[in-house]
């Protein structure tokens, strides 16, 4: 093969056509993106359905749904260095893969998201500190930059970079500070995962998404950032398993897994009961108070209290209790469900103080707003994940990612 | 020159929309939109995206006929002066970059297109879709752009606009204050463009502060109300009406709550 | 050192990054970031309005007969808004939607910008640009060829309005030329001015003095949906709401019910009962003003004519309209007919009124005897507070004018619409009556030449289908629209006149108004493309016919005839742009009548009464027919005017159409309202798609579901399904006239439809 | 493949013609030659690149952003000012509603310039060619803001008793006209930015003060004490 010398060695990779073909199918769904994220750039946002009702939407809540399930590179970070769970780093190279892809997505996502693609520095250059959007912007910025200097230790494994000693030095020396830079981003995420929960949280002028007192701060914000440290491994864990599933082999060890699941479900449990307080003073003090009962918001036939129900039960005290379990955990079919689930429950609440946040009307007279996405919405915010999949392709053939892959899978 | 900045002498330009009074002609609509040079598309029935400063409701008690009762409710930009009095209004304080501000001077938000890059977090913050955003380019077709007015600024696609209480007319009023040496204006000097277009005079604009404007007198009024007061966003918009309803349906409230007491509490607060 | 195709490649890399590192040490960067930004912010595309000094100009409003004064603000001259003129008597600053969109005719992409010939097929849109001499010679060669074939009568003109020196002119024209067809359109005025003139003997246009008045019984007219002068009734309503009771009498709850004092629903086209019913009350518990029915009236007890024929009074043909009978009627409950008339009587100063809506369609001369009967009970005719026949101020005092032969021949041929004629002796103008008499003629059109100004018969008048037909037989039109209106674009020749902003024009006593108030209407700017002055365009054809037409033009152009129209007056006029006539009669005088007896009749002895029942002249109640197999259309389509949306021959601006609401047009379907209850029956719900069928026609509509509409009725507004205009109008929602056709009131000929029978189905 | 190294790229690229069939390790020599001859020159081309951006940004960028135009007729400030009673403001004068008229229209000159009145042949060039035939002189406005901003003229002279000179410089005493210099891609006069491309440094005495956003709102820092809210200067 002529790619030989760029693979990892010991390792044994699918033929270049094989991967060609998968390769081809993914950017042909980037080039649909990046054909709507032109048209929407030419065009301006008239492209999209989105209106002054709905003025957040789809891609607001991609955002952050991507922002909190990309969590799982700053909380292994943080187990890995500052906690010390040593076995983690056995799965944290593709934490950190999996945050550089969310992240850089979000960014792109933003920068489509805006009418005025071209003032976009406006946000760091006149920035209004009281807005949470502008800490989000320059947290989410540098936090992106911190993870870029974390993935490209990982980058200059390649082997045939590998090669150049210069190269070699500069990987060798990066990850001797890694843990100073994990420990940066740990900082960041606290902030702009924090941050995300107040951009809802601190709408006054919006009984759904509004809270008071604690509430709003630190509660919210502490949600906002616990609920994404709860389910981003559970996401690692997810595409872990896919990856594994596609490549058929084993790619971490199931102790390793384990562990990492096992704090996320206690992370989910504690989550949970805390976004479970908030929702009680919230439905019995705050919303009464603006003049609405609980059902008041959830009276429309798409956000039903099933909707309620589906976020803190079924994709909240549900996988959590499953994850605690030792025999949960180890029922491979139970993790997965459960992985699945509290993704699910991330991206639901994500999608509660984005859509639904808009949909409810405020005014008496005012009946519900109802959005659907235009197909470039849909497009653009399918680009990450056709990006996310060449990223990580490319990534799993060319890098060391998983450090025990050798041996879990051995080279005749 | 040495013109500090006094917030003693501070206004707060508000407005009295007196319901019973309002026909929902639409006038004020479309003065607006002239003084404004507010634009228009080929298709403007899809209220979501069509750019209206000030939007006429139309709103019903809900029985049948023939107990119908039909309210008109003009919805300006309510210039809240939010928590506190401190013009931390719910858009003000969430605008990334800037573009909205609040003017001490006269208590009127602005909003400012240059400035603004589009992100739409202030729609998301204001509960009373007064923020409009460019979906499109404008074009005035035909010979059109010539009723353009230079005194307020076309605004490109891509950034969110709102009323400014006609702020150019507040500018334009200094001005004449200025060349006349002196400081204030008269009440009649600055009016917005809809206050002036109602035919039926059932929009009064002035300085709440000020105890010889109308204004003043009118807020005061036992049948007066604001939009949406329980969310705090102090509005400097106040609506007239001697139909309960109508005052009722100017806020949320739980089935046992009395309006009046309601608005008693939260002003207490302020 | 060799440079192969891999050190290229380094080089060239260390080259690139060294230029990028060095950059970031100039302003190149972060100037081009900034001047990026900027340049979003001055986008050549986005227009820069040029600055300057801000003046005024005072002129008068002619989109509607309103006539209230306007102020536009200018720019350098350049007009950038309309706004009220305070000065005004009429609407003392206030103005309607449309008038402060002005603009957008004047600049708007409906404008036709010079004279046009029609290339292709009538309404294909082909068309020539011509110059004015060759378009003006055509026109002018057309009706010379007509006026040797000897048939000068066969060329008609359809006008907006008949009073004020430009219909005049028209009118002399069409003297001198020798045809007696001079059609004004219809309005509620019509129906109004002839019980009027049946019940006083005067001509003239009927003034409700509002301002005074104190309780307004309102028979369904729009007193705040664009009734007369809009601005008048705006400005009226916000300064005397409280001392006022407006009781409004129609089928929905309209934007004038919803701010009355009270709202009673009626079934459509039984208000004539209500009225009758109303009278009864009075009479029967004595509460009408006995000095003025019995000093000044006739007619209200029988009586017995010259050749001892006895006849039945008012007060006898009232007395079978109990309570309990127009209740069944009209629909509404016995009590609150009764304390209605109590009500009425009781006020110091009422004023009955009829003409629905805009006040567009005439009605029925039943029924606005019936209402002015109202008014004589309570004695409030010719007095403050009351109402009264305005004469016309008479100031237009020509030269007679001469007429040749070929002139006189053709004036003495009856008139095509039948009007004057002995079946309907005292209506002036039937243009409703026009494309039934030109669809029904033998062989050729009886019209041979039409020309059109301030008007557009193809899209108001009733029954769409029948006057297209029409049209299709005339084989000239011309107009002179400044706009491409349906008219127009089914014209020959289009002349386009100025704009109203662009023309000097007289404009006549606001309707309604009880002033005598002539408005002058001075251009504000010149014209901004190829246009001629209307009056000038028929100066100018007069002087290519010559003889005897030209004879009655001395004058060079329409400002010189308005001149000397206006002669001692004409600077007062132009300084102040209006002139006010105080209308102030005297009490005793008041009460002095032109009619036979002398006195108020309420029993019109000048009405033709072969047509009514027992040969009676009296203000019977006939319901107003509605046209349609009850079995076949179980509901009744009724037409709503609205103040956002112009339904007469000016169409909306699109500022206008941007003020409509969702619930009555969205995207290109008119909405059709529905009573929740009827729609129930239906299976219908909100926003489904529905056919809707009448006699005359079929459209597609969406349901919205209103309360305030009774059961059994739907509504659709007038003023949308226009076909001509530009894309901001054109094709959107339904042509009102499209699904009715005109019911001819028997008496006076003129269209008193105001409902057709209507089935719904499901789309 | 992406990668910040040039070497890497040219491997994969050479890759082809040297392996056809699977091999473990791909021989080094392939990277070694020119990484050996390459250092000073990779340096050298570097900072080639380097030198030639800091001039081109700071010589060639100037140049090519602004384009150059000269003023319709080279107006003569200071014999115009020697004759007028009221200075600046006998042509650049406030109208009855405060608002400022600017540059003046043709209708003020006229009433001297109804012909020539010197064989200056400025003078000539502007009577035939905009006098007589009623058209307006173009004048290209050194001091022109974006149509987003309303600058108050009266708040600043009368209001605050400010001199012309303060921000438009000496151009009163001026004998010639200047290059009016208009940036290419925002249509800004240069004068708005300021001369100095790089914004350091203060203009000279005479010379107008550039009148972009933060100069407006630093003088309004020091003198009123805080920079002003957004509508004060905006429309």
């Amino acid at each position: 093969m002529k790619e030989t010398p760029l693979i990892p060695a010991g390792v044994k990779r699918c033929s270049t056509w094989q991967f060609s073909l998968w390769m081809t199918a993914a950017t042909a769904v980037l080039a649909w993106g990046v054909y709507a994220m032109i048209l929407i750039w030419w065009k301006g946002l008239n492209q999209t359905n989105m209106n002054d009702a709905y003025g957040f939407a789809l891609w607001i809540w991609a955002d952050l749904a991507i922002i909190a399930i990309g969590g799982g590179a700053f909380f292994s970070g943080f187990l890995t260095y500052i906690i010390g769970k040593k076995e983690l780093k056995n799965i944290i190279n593709f934490a950190v893969i999996i945050g550089f892809i969310c992240y850089s997505c979000a960014l792109l996502i933003l920068a489509i998201d805006i009418g005025q693609p071209l003032r976009g520095w406006f946000i760091f250059w006149h920035a209004n500190v009281h807005s949470m959007l502008t800490e989000v912007a320059f947290c989410l910025s540098c936090y992106f930059a911190v993870l870029t200097i974390e993935f490209i230790p990982l980058i200059l494994e390649n082997p045939k970079l590998n090669k150049k000693p210069f190269l070699h030095h500069l990987s060798h020396n990066m990850h001797g500070i890694m843990a100073i830079f994990a420990a940066t981003g740990v900082f960041l995420s606290f902030f702009h995962q924090g941050s995300l929960g107040g951009v809802a949280g601190v709408l006054y002028g919006r009984p759904f998404a509004f809270r008071e007192h604690i509430f709003i701060w630190p509660w919210t914000f502490f949600l906002f950032t616990w609920s994404a440290a709860a389910c981003g491994p559970c996401f690692t864990i997810l595409v872990t398993w896919i990856t594994e599933k596609i490549t058929r082999k084993k790619l971490v060890k199931q102790s390793v897994i384990q562990l990492f699941a096992k704090i996320s479900g206690w992370m989910i449990i504690t989550y949970i009961i805390a976004k479970t307080i908030d929702t009680v003073y919230w439905a019995f003090v705050t919303a009464p108070g603006m003049g609405f009962t609980l059902m008041d918001f959830y009276a429309s036939p798409t956000y039903n209290i099933g909707i309620l129900f589906a976020e803190i039960v079924l994709c909240g005290f549900i996988p959590g209790l499953i994850l605690i379990t030792k025999r949960g955990r180890e029922n491979s079919f139970l993790l997965m469900t459960a992985v699945i689930l509290a993704v699910i429950g991330v991206c639901l609440n994500r999608w509660v103080m984005v859509l639904q946040v808009m949909a409810v009307p405020v005014f008496s007279f005012n009946d519900w707003y109802t959005y659907w996405p235009s197909w470039q919405e849909v497009a653009t915010t399918v680009l990450p994940v056709a990006y996310g999949i060449i990223v990580i392709s490319l990534a799993h053939r060319y890098l060391p990612v998983f450090p025990q892959e050798k041996e879990l899978n051995p080279i005749d | 020159m040495k013109e500090k900045n006094n917030h003693k002498h501070a206004k707060r330009y508000g407005m009295v929309i007196d319901l019973d009074k309002c026909t929902g002609c639409g006038s004020c609509m479309v003065g607006c939109y002239s003084e404004n040079n507010v634009p228009f598309k080929t298709d403007e029935t899809n209220k979501l995206d069509s750019i209206n400063w000030i939007q006429v409701y139309k709103i019903t008690n809900g029985k049948p006929f023939p107990n119908t009762e039909v309210c008109y409710l003009p919805m300006p930009c309510m210039q809240c002066d939010g928590v506190g009095k401190h013009g931390h209004s719910p858009c003000v304080s969430v605008c990334p970059a800037v573009a909205t501000d609040y003017d001490y001077e006269t208590g009127i938000v602005s909003q400012i297109y240059t400035r603004c890059f589009g992100c739409r977090y202030c729609m998301a913050a204001c509960p009373y879709h007064a923020r409009k955003f460019n979906w499109w380019d404008p074009v005035w077709p035909a010979d059109m752009e010539k009723y353009l007015s230079p005194n307020v600024s076309p605004r490109m696609r891509g950034v969110v606009e709102k009323c400014s209480f006609c702020f150019h007319r507040y500018q334009l009023a200094r001005d004449k204050a200025y060349y006349e040496k002196r400081e204030e204006l008269k009440e009649n000097e600055y009016q917005t463009a809809c206050a002036e277009a109602c035919p039926t005079g059932a929009i009064t604009f002035g300085d709440l502060n000020n105890k010889s404007h109308a204004v003043y007198k009118l807020k005061n009024s036992p049948n007066a109300f604001r939009l949406l007061e329980r969310l705090k966003t102090n509005p400097k918009v106040y609506y007239l009406s001697n139909k309960r309803w109508v005052r009722r349906a100017g806020d949320n409230y739980l089935a046992h709550e009395e309006p009046a007491k309601i608005k008693q509490k939260v002003n207490q607060h302020h | 050192m060799k440079i192969d195709r891999r050190s290229f490649l380094t080089y060239g890399t260390a080259l690139v990054l060294g230029g990028a590192a060095g950059s970031m040490l100039t302003p190149a960067p972060w100037k081009l970031t900034d001047d990026v930004a900027i340049w979003t912010q001055n986008w050549p595309w986005t227009p820069v309005p040029e600055d300057g000094e801000i003046t005024y100009k005072q002129s008068v409003c002619t989109l509607c007969p309103g006539g209230c004064g306007i102020n536009v603000r200018l720019v350098n001259g350049r007009p950038i808004k309309i706004e009220g003129s305070k000065d005004h008597p009429a609407n003392k600053g206030s103005l309607c939607p449309m008038g402060i969109s002005g603009l957008q005719y004047l600049y708007g992409p409906s404008r036709v910008t010079s004279p046009l010939k029609r290339e292709g097929k009538r309404g294909e849109g082909k068309w020539k640009k011509v110059s004015w001499e060759e378009a003006l010679t055509a026109v002018a060669k057309k009706l010379a060829e007509l006026r040797e074939n000897g048939r000068p009568q066969s060329v008609a003109c359809i006008t907006g309005s008949d009073r004020g020196t430009i219909p005049n002119l028209i009118g002399r024209f069409l003297t001198a030329y020798g045809s007696p067809n001079y059609i004004r359109s219809a309005n509620a005025q019509d129906a109004i001015e002839q019980a009027i003139y049946l019940a006083q003997g005067k001509q003239g246009t009927p003034g409700f003095d509002i301002e005074k008045a104190d309780f307004i019984l309102s028979f369904g007219s729009g007193l705040l949906d664009g009734w007369g002068s809009p601005g008048r009734m705006f400005n009226l309503y916000g300064n005397q709401k409280p001392a006022k009771k407006i009781i409004q009498i129609e089928p929905r709850l309209s934007d004038t019910a919803a701010k009355a004092t009270q709202w009673i629903g009626i079934n459509p086209g039984t208000e004539g009962a209500l009225a009758l019913g109303i009278a009864h009350v009075i009479i029967k518990e004595s509460l009408y003003d006995r000095n003025f029915v019995e000093n000044y009236a006739f007619g209200f007890d029988d009586w017995t004519d010259d050749n001892g024929k006895a006849h039945d009074g008012f007060a006898k043909m009232a007395k079978k309209f109990a309570p309990e009978k127009v209740s069944r009627i009209t629909g509404i409950p016995k009590a609150e007919i009764v304390s209605l008339a109590r009500a009425f009587a009781r006020a110091s100063k009422p004023i009955a009124l009829n003409g629905r809506g805009h006040g567009s369609v005439p009605g029925s001369i039943d029924e606005s005897l019936a209402v002015q009967s109202l008014n004589a009970l309570v004695g409030n005719i010719n007095k403050p507070g009351g109402i009264s026949a305005m004469p016309d101020s008479n100031y237009a005092k020509w030269p007679e004018v001469n007429i040749d032969e070929i002139a006189s021949k053709g004036m003495q041929q009856p008139r095509i619409d039948g009007a004057g004629s002995e079946q309907f002796p005292n209506t002036r103008f039937l243009l409703n009556r026009l494309p039934e008499i030109i669809n029904s003629a033998q062989g050729e059109s009886p019209i041979q030449a039409l020309m059109v100004t301030d008007a557009n018969p193809l899209y108001t008048l009733p029954d769409t289908a029948a006057t297209k037909k029409a049209f299709d037989r005339i084989p000239f039109i011309v107009s002179f629209s400044p706009y491409m209106d349906e008219t127009a674009s089914h014209a020959d020749y289009i002349l386009p006149n100025h704009s109203y902003l662009e023309r000097l024009q007289d404009v006549p006593t606001s309707t309604g108004i009880s002033l005598q108030v002539t408005g002058l209407a001075k251009p504000v700017v010149k014209p901004l493309y190829d246009t001629k002055h209307v009056g000038d365009s028929f100066i100018h054809m007069a002087k290519a016919l010559g003889g005897f037409i030209e004879n009655a033009f001395p004058w060079d152009d329409y400002e010189a005839f308005l001149k000397e129209t206006l002669n001692d007056q004409w600077r007062k006029f132009k300084r102040k742009g209006v002139i006010e006539i105080e209308h102030n009669l005297p009490e005793p005088l008041a009460y002095t009548f032109n009619t036979v007896s002398g006195k108020f009749e309420f029993y019109p002895t000048a009405r033709n009464s072969a047509t009514q029942k027992e040969n009676s002249a009296l203000p019977s109640y006939t319901p107003v027919p509605i046209e349609g197999d009850v079995q076949r259309f179980k509901l009744v389509l009724i037409p709503y005017d609205s103040i956002r949306l112009a339904s007469g021959y000016m169409a909306n601006a699109p500022f206008m159409t941007k003020t409509v609401d969702d619930t009555v047009l969205k995207n290109q379907i008119g909405l059709l309202e529905i009573n929740p209850a009827t729609a129930k029956e239906l299976s219908l719900k909100e926003g489904d798609t529905a056919i809707l069928t009448t006699p005359k026609g079929k459209a597609t509509v969406k349901i919205h579901l209103y309360e305030g509409i009774m059961p059994g009725i739907i509504a659709m507004p007038r003023g949308l399904g226009h076909t001509a205009y530009s894309e901001y109008l054109a094709d959107k929602g339904t042509n009102f006239n499209e699904l009715i056709g005109p019911i001819e009131d028997p008496t006076s000929g003129l269209d008193m439809a105001w409902g057709i029978r209507a089935k719904l189905t499901r789309a | 493949m992406s990668s910040t190294d040039p070497n890497q790229t040219v491997s994969t690229e050479a890759a082809p013609e040297t392996a056809p069939t699977p091999v473990d390790h791909e021989p080094e020599t392939n990277d070694s030659p020119p990484s050996k001859s390459s250092g000073w020159a990779v340096f050298l081309f570097f900072m080639i690149g380097f030198v030639g951006s800091i001039l081109s940004g700071w010589i060639l960028f100037p140049e090519l952003l602004y384009s150059k135009k000269d003023q319709p007729i080279d107006f003569n400030h200071a014999v115009h000012l020697d004759m007028v009673s009221d200075e600046c403001n006998s042509c650049h004068y406030f109208r009855d509603d405060g608002s400022f008229a600017g540059m003046p229209d043709l209708s003020s000159c006229v009433d001297c310039h109804e012909e020539a009145q010197t064989d200056d042949p400025e003078e000539i060039k502007f009577v035939d060619e905009y006098v007589t035939p009623g058209i307006e002189v173009p004048w290209l406005n050194h001091s022109k803001q974006p149509d987003c901003v309303f600058f108050s003229h009266s708040a600043h002279v009368i209001g605050a008793d400010m001199s012309c000179e303060s921000c438009h410089g000496d151009i009163g005493t001026s004998e010639h006209t200047r290059v009016f210099e208009e940036n290419r891609l925002t249509g800004y006069s240069r004068d708005i930015w300021g001369h100095s491309i790089s914004r350091l440094g203060k203009p000279e005495a005479g010379e107008p003060l550039p009148m972009k956003m933060n100069d407006c709102a630093k003088c309004h820092k020091e003198e009123t004490g805080h920079k002003g809210a957004c509508f004060q200067c905006h429309k």
